[in-house]
């Protein structure tokens, strides 16, 4: 592959001196007055920008799960859940965003195992004070969300890439589940407390000495999105989130 | 004189003034003024005479004496103003094809960025206004006032046309590059004042400078006064339209001499003493607020007096082909000329990178000072030859 | 110089070559790496030494087996110990050379190589101001990212961050 | 009075932190004799923000956003360094398309830096319009970005084990056409105000000569080590990811000539690199073709990487950076020592400007590409 270029431009320059950038300039101040020249006019005219810019994030509030996982996914910790009302009047926890920390990275959106957090196109984010930064959840929501603006996680796992098979993307949300060390469990039932998506149902798998229930976490892989809520909330680190690869 | 108004304005001929400055030379913009003075003047007078009738006040009011006086200071006012909004539409003209060469759309604010340049200079006032305390109080003051003081002196003293001027020299020529080549030397002075190391080393380029160009200029500018065989920018230009453009006897004067016109005035490519990207602001470092202001406009009065250098010795001055000098729009198709070759220096800002202190004495003295002389030897032979 | 030059030594060489000078001195580490395309390649070569030696194995690497660069200097806490890596670039072959150095943390004294590399120069300045770790005859030992007035070590191990994260 | 106070004899000129000529807060002090430097000493950490000792604090993916933020212009790059190194930590090798669109962003990400080089280079030596024309050609590069990754800047795009997505729609066709009119249109235009002009050419001829050997002692890496003869590219000497497969010429000037290079051949180096990340780019598409679109570009990563000391370097727009890891076996980093090119070109800033007018600093300096980010870290 020969150079492009410097084949032209050896050593010694062989330019036409001044005439060359004379005309090069006078060529482009007519082109750019019969033309539009390339600046646009930004507060009255502004840059179509593609529906996967990351923006500041959104909200879909009714696919929210509210299950934390853009809040411990942030890098900045700028997202953190609070308690607002849904549209029936039940008190449900969102995301709040504080914008003023966000740095658009756009993890919130990757990591929402329901697509609930999205990015937005909106990027006029100035306002007049710090608290203004803060959306709250229903602020959060963006007008025109659509598909584009959702990010798909889609991984692959190593084990199926080994086997051959290249077809089946899937997101640590899907695979990863938490399990339990059975031993330390002491069946205080936090888990299903903190559980968004009621996935965790405490059965009873014998008496106690006192004669009462012993109850143990069972997990149902299907509801469950991997939010790690319920390893958090374990005061005895009886679960842990174990990772397929 | 009675009570009507036009008792008192009558609208005399200024050249019958007994104290018309001029001699036999019409002037126009004393004109303007003695008629302006008259209406100024003749009111207040003739509301003075409603009151007392026959008053000596109003007499003195509209006598020869008073009249000429106030027609000499709005003269000035007249000039100068013509100069300042000329200097305007310049800086206008400058923003708007520098921004049209750099693919942008250059100035925005009124009609067609006009007043962009206005809002600038208000902005400018805004400005925190800083001397600094370890400068040479005398130096860094004076230094100023009389970069600004010559380059506004310079720009009232190019004659638009042969009824615009402030006064008919002999040798208008000479004066005008004295004036126009102290500069430099205060520049030197303002940026030693300063107590900054930029600006003195901006205050030493510029001198280094001056020695580099301003002999080639000089020699350029005795040829052309050579092949009129006059001093005076009246005749200069008389005899270019009796005979011929110099452009084109001394073309290759008329290019080194732009060059030239260009570092004299120090824009971009041979703005060294300012040059942003080693020395900050240059000489101006420690001028801060409006001081700033002034010396770009001043700067830009520079390019104003450089270019209408240009079109005088060159380009037949306020001459109209066929039309001769004396046509009624000499002083617009004057102007008309100095912003045509202003937009020649624009262009040259937008093509050409600033060049370096060596490189600007090796074009000096290797390159423009043997064409001036070559460009002397060529009037000298039209001269021999008798073809001119 | 004694010895001559080798402008291009293939990984063979080079480490023959100093194992066959340096003997005991320097230790030879393997990566088990399987998928790193430099390691499967043949462009790393990890090894270890003490600080009586680096001086002489860095010369020697310099002036004989041509790696002609420092590509970095840096310094890791393991709390017990400091750690100073040394990573070295052949610009022909395109090996890597990283040498580890083991300092007790009582005792953090290294000769200088701002004197074999220019390039190291810097490095070595940072490597002090962060983590404190004297390079015994470097030109300039002074701070250089944070402000001189510091009289402590922000990289060790022992100078907490505020906050979690 | 005034006497008293200054010295005639030589003066220290303190350029920066706030000169025009440093893009950044740096600053470097000239020790002149008149207009000739007789010393200099450049003084950095204006912008030391810790990074190193910050991202001990944070886990492996939160990394990734702030690996961008070393460079404002050369992001891409700088989050894949660190992704490479915590693959070569995982011992895992990425999908081969994630590979060739790595390679794609990585030349997108240094044509476009390149082009801040040229504006800059454009705004030292007092051409306005060089910079106003390479910022608008720039401007194509970062609207692929949008198009590619949703920003301009922060690209935030590779993944450790991969790439955050796939390339759209048309991303391909509008890549090429982007290609195609900067390698015909854009460059060659910029190219008649900068190379065909002799004024611009006659600030960088001839204007310190370094030589090879030099060069490489004092560890400066990039387009100014190859424009003074020594002929090393990371790319292509020490592949990563696809660039083994991709057929690309890195441009070496004066690779024989004892006296080294001067500033307009570390000039034409980068020029030239643009075109050759053009070509790189057209390959790294075609190859593409052959992978099909339902390939993956991305593997799943466990969250903790195994303890060890890993070490992975990358040919950076502005010369050779290395991230090396040392990983205890939890989330976060045990320690991570960033090797950033500029942090080295800059401490031989002191040799290159010795000797020279300070009319030819800005020359000098434009020519190894400032980016404080990167430098204080």
């Amino acid at each position: 592959m020969p150079y492009k270029m410097l084949d032209k431009y050896p050593k010694k320059f062989r330019g036409t001196g001044i005439i060359t950038p004379m005309w090069a300039s006078l060529r482009r101040t007519f082109l750019s007055t019969i033309h539009r020249s390339m600046t646009i006019m930004y507060p009255y005219e502004k840059e179509w920008v593609p529906d996967n810019y990351r923006g500041r994030p959104g909200l879909i509030f009714d696919r929210c799960l509210g299950c934390g996982i853009c809040v411990r996914a942030c890098p900045t910790t700028c997202i953190e859940l609070v308690e607002v009302a849904d549209d029936d009047g039940n008190m449900v926890k969102r995301p709040q965003v504080n914008v003023g920390r966000c740095m658009m990275c756009g993890y919130c959106a990757e990591y929402c195992p329901v697509n609930a957090m999205t990015t937005t196109t909106d990027y006029e984010l100035a306002e007049f004070s710090r608290k203004d930064l803060i959306y709250d959840p229903r602020r959060l929501a963006f007008e025109g969300t659509n598909e584009m603006m959702e990010v798909h996680l889609e991984e692959h796992l190593l084990s199926n890439l080994a086997k051959g098979v290249t077809d089946q993307p899937t997101a640590f949300y899907k695979t990863d589940r938490p399990v339990l060390e059975e031993k330390k469990c002491i069946s205080c039932m936090k888990c299903s407390k903190v559980c968004p998506v009621e996935a965790i149902e405490m059965v009873v798998v014998g008496k106690n000495d006192k004669g009462r229930d012993i109850k143990h976490p069972k997990i149902d892989g299907e509801k469950c999105v991997s939010c790690e809520n319920c390893v958090i909330a374990c005061p005895k680190s009886a679960l842990k989130i174990e990772e397929v690869l | 004189m009675g009570l009507s108004i036009l008792d008192w304005i009558v609208f005399k001929n200024p050249m019958a003034n007994e104290y018309y400055p001029f001699g036999d030379m019409y002037n126009l913009p004393y004109e303007i003024g003695y008629k302006l003075s008259e209406i100024i003047l003749g009111f207040v007078a003739w509301f003075l005479n409603l009151f007392v009738h026959d008053n000596l006040w109003s007499q003195w009011l509209v006598s020869d004496v008073v009249m000429n006086v106030l027609a000499i200071i709005l003269l000035v006012v007249v000039i100068f103003g013509v100069g300042f909004i000329v200097n305007l539409t310049m800086i206008w003209e400058e923003r708007k094809i520098l921004g049209r060469l750099m693919d942008r759309r250059g100035t925005q604010i009124g009609p067609l960025g006009y007043f962009q340049c206005l809002g600038d200079g208000l902005k400018t006032f805004m400005k925190e206004n800083i001397a600094p305390k370890a400068i040479d109080k005398k130096i860094y003051w004076w230094g100023l006032a009389l970069v600004i003081g010559t380059s506004v002196l310079l720009a009232c003293m190019v004659p638009l046309s042969g009824r615009w001027f402030i006064a008919d020299y002999k040798v208008g020529l000479l004066i005008l590059f004295g004036m126009f080549a102290l500069a430099p030397f205060l520049i030197l002075c303002a940026g030693w004042a300063q107590n900054n190391k930029f600006s003195l080393i901006g205050g030493m380029r510029a001198a280094e400078l001056m020695i580099s160009y301003e002999v080639p200029m000089l020699i350029i500018l005795a040829t052309s006064c050579l092949l009129a065989g006059a001093y005076g920018i009246n005749d200069l230009v008389q005899f270019q339209n009796d005979h011929l453009w110099f452009v084109i006897p001394e073309i290759i004067g008329f290019f080194t001499f732009f060059v030239c016109a260009i570092a004299e005035s120090e824009r971009v490519p041979f703005d060294l003493s300012e040059a942003e990207a080693e020395l900050v602001e240059g000489w101006q470092t420690e001028y801060a607020g409006m001081k700033w202001g002034l010396i770009m406009l001043a700067d830009y009065f520079r390019g104003y007096v450089a270019c209408a250098f240009i079109v005088l010795l060159f380009l037949g001055g306020w001459a109209m082909p066929f039309a001769g000098t004396d046509t009624w729009y000499a002083e617009i198709w004057f102007l008309f000329k100095v912003c045509a070759v202003f937009a020649a220096f624009v262009w040259a800002r937008g093509a050409f990178p600033r060049v370096r202190t060596d490189q600007i004495i090796n074009i000096g003295w290797r390159v423009l000072m043997p064409l001036s002389i070559l460009n002397l030897v060529v009037v000298v032979a039209i001269k021999l030859m008798g073809w001119m | 110089m004694t010895e001559e030059m080798i402008q291009a030594p293939s990984y063979e060489d080079v480490n023959k070559l100093i194992s066959e000078k340096f003997g005991e001195k320097v230790v030879f580490r393997t990566s088990t790496k399987k998928n790193v395309k430099a390691i499967n390649e043949k462009r790393r070569i990890f090894l270890s030494t003490d600080r009586d030696t680096i001086l002489e194995l860095c010369t020697y690497i310099h002036d004989v087996l041509n790696f002609e660069q420092a590509t970095s200097v840096c310094a890791v806490d393991y709390i017990d110990r400091v750690q100073i890596v040394y990573h070295l670039t052949n610009y022909f072959t395109g090996i890597v050379i990283e040498i580890t150095v083991d300092l007790p943390a009582d005792d953090l004294h290294i000769p200088s190589v701002a004197l074999i590399w220019e390039g190291a120069n810097w490095h070595e300045r940072e490597t002090y101001e962060l983590f404190g770790v004297i390079f015994d005859g470097h030109p300039k030992l002074e701070r250089l990212l944070t402000p001189q007035s510091y009289e402590f070590f922000p990289f060790r191990k022992s100078y907490k961050l505020r906050g979690s994260e | 009075m005034v006497e008293e106070r200054m010295n005639t004899d030589k003066m220290w000129i303190t350029m920066g932190p706030q000169h025009p000529f440093s893009h950044g807060l740096w600053t470097l002090r000239v020790h002149a004799d008149g207009e000739i430097i007789t010393d200099a000493e450049p003084e950095i950490g204006y912008l030391h923000r810790g990074w190193e000792k910050e991202c001990e604090n944070r886990t492996y993916a939160k990394i990734i956003p702030m690996a961008d933020r070393l460079c404002y212009s050369a992001s891409m790059t700088w989050s894949h360094v660190f992704c490479k190194v915590a693959e070569e930590a995982l011992d895992i090798e990425v999908p081969e398309r994630a590979q060739y669109l790595r390679v794609i962003a990585d030349e997108i990400c240094r044509i476009q830096s390149h082009l801040m080089w040229l504006a800059a280079v454009g705004t030292d030596l007092g051409n306005l319009t060089v910079f106003l024309w390479a910022l608008r050609e720039r401007e194509f590069f970062l609207d692929l970005n949008i198009r590619l990754c949703g920003q301009r800047l922060t690209t935030n795009y590779p993944r450790i084990g991969g790439v955050r997505n796939d390339m759209p729609y048309y991303f391909e066709r509008d890549c090429m056409r982007c290609v195609e009119r900067f390698e015909t249109v854009g460059l060659p235009e910029i190219m008649k105000l900068a190379t065909d002009s002799s004024p611009f050419v006659g600030r960088m001829q001839g204007i310190k000569y370094l030589t090879a050997k030099d060069v490489a002692n004092w560890g400066v890496t990039g387009p100014a080590m190859r424009g003074c003869g020594v002929d090393y590219d990371v790319r292509r000497d020490d592949p990563y990811d696809a660039y083994g497969e991709i057929d690309f010429e890195v441009p070496v000037l004066n690779k024989n000539n004892p006296k080294g290079g001067d500033a307009y051949d570390r000039f034409l180096v980068r020029l030239e690199e643009m075109y050759q990340s053009c070509e790189i780019i057209r390959q790294a598409f075609q190859k593409l073709q052959s992978i099909p679109k339902e390939a993956p570009s991305r593997v799943k990563v466990p969250r903790c990487i195994p303890a060890g000391t890993h070490m992975a370097k990358i040919e950076d727009p502005r010369g050779e950076s290395i991230m090396y890891l040392v990983s205890d076996g939890t989330e976060k980093p045990w320690r991570l020592k960033v090797r950033s090119p500029i942090f080295v070109n800059v401490s031989s800033s002191k040799h290159m400007v010795d000797g020279v007018r300070i009319a030819d600093v800005p020359a000098i300096m434009a020519m190894i590409d400032m980016c404080l980010g990167e430098t204080d870290r």
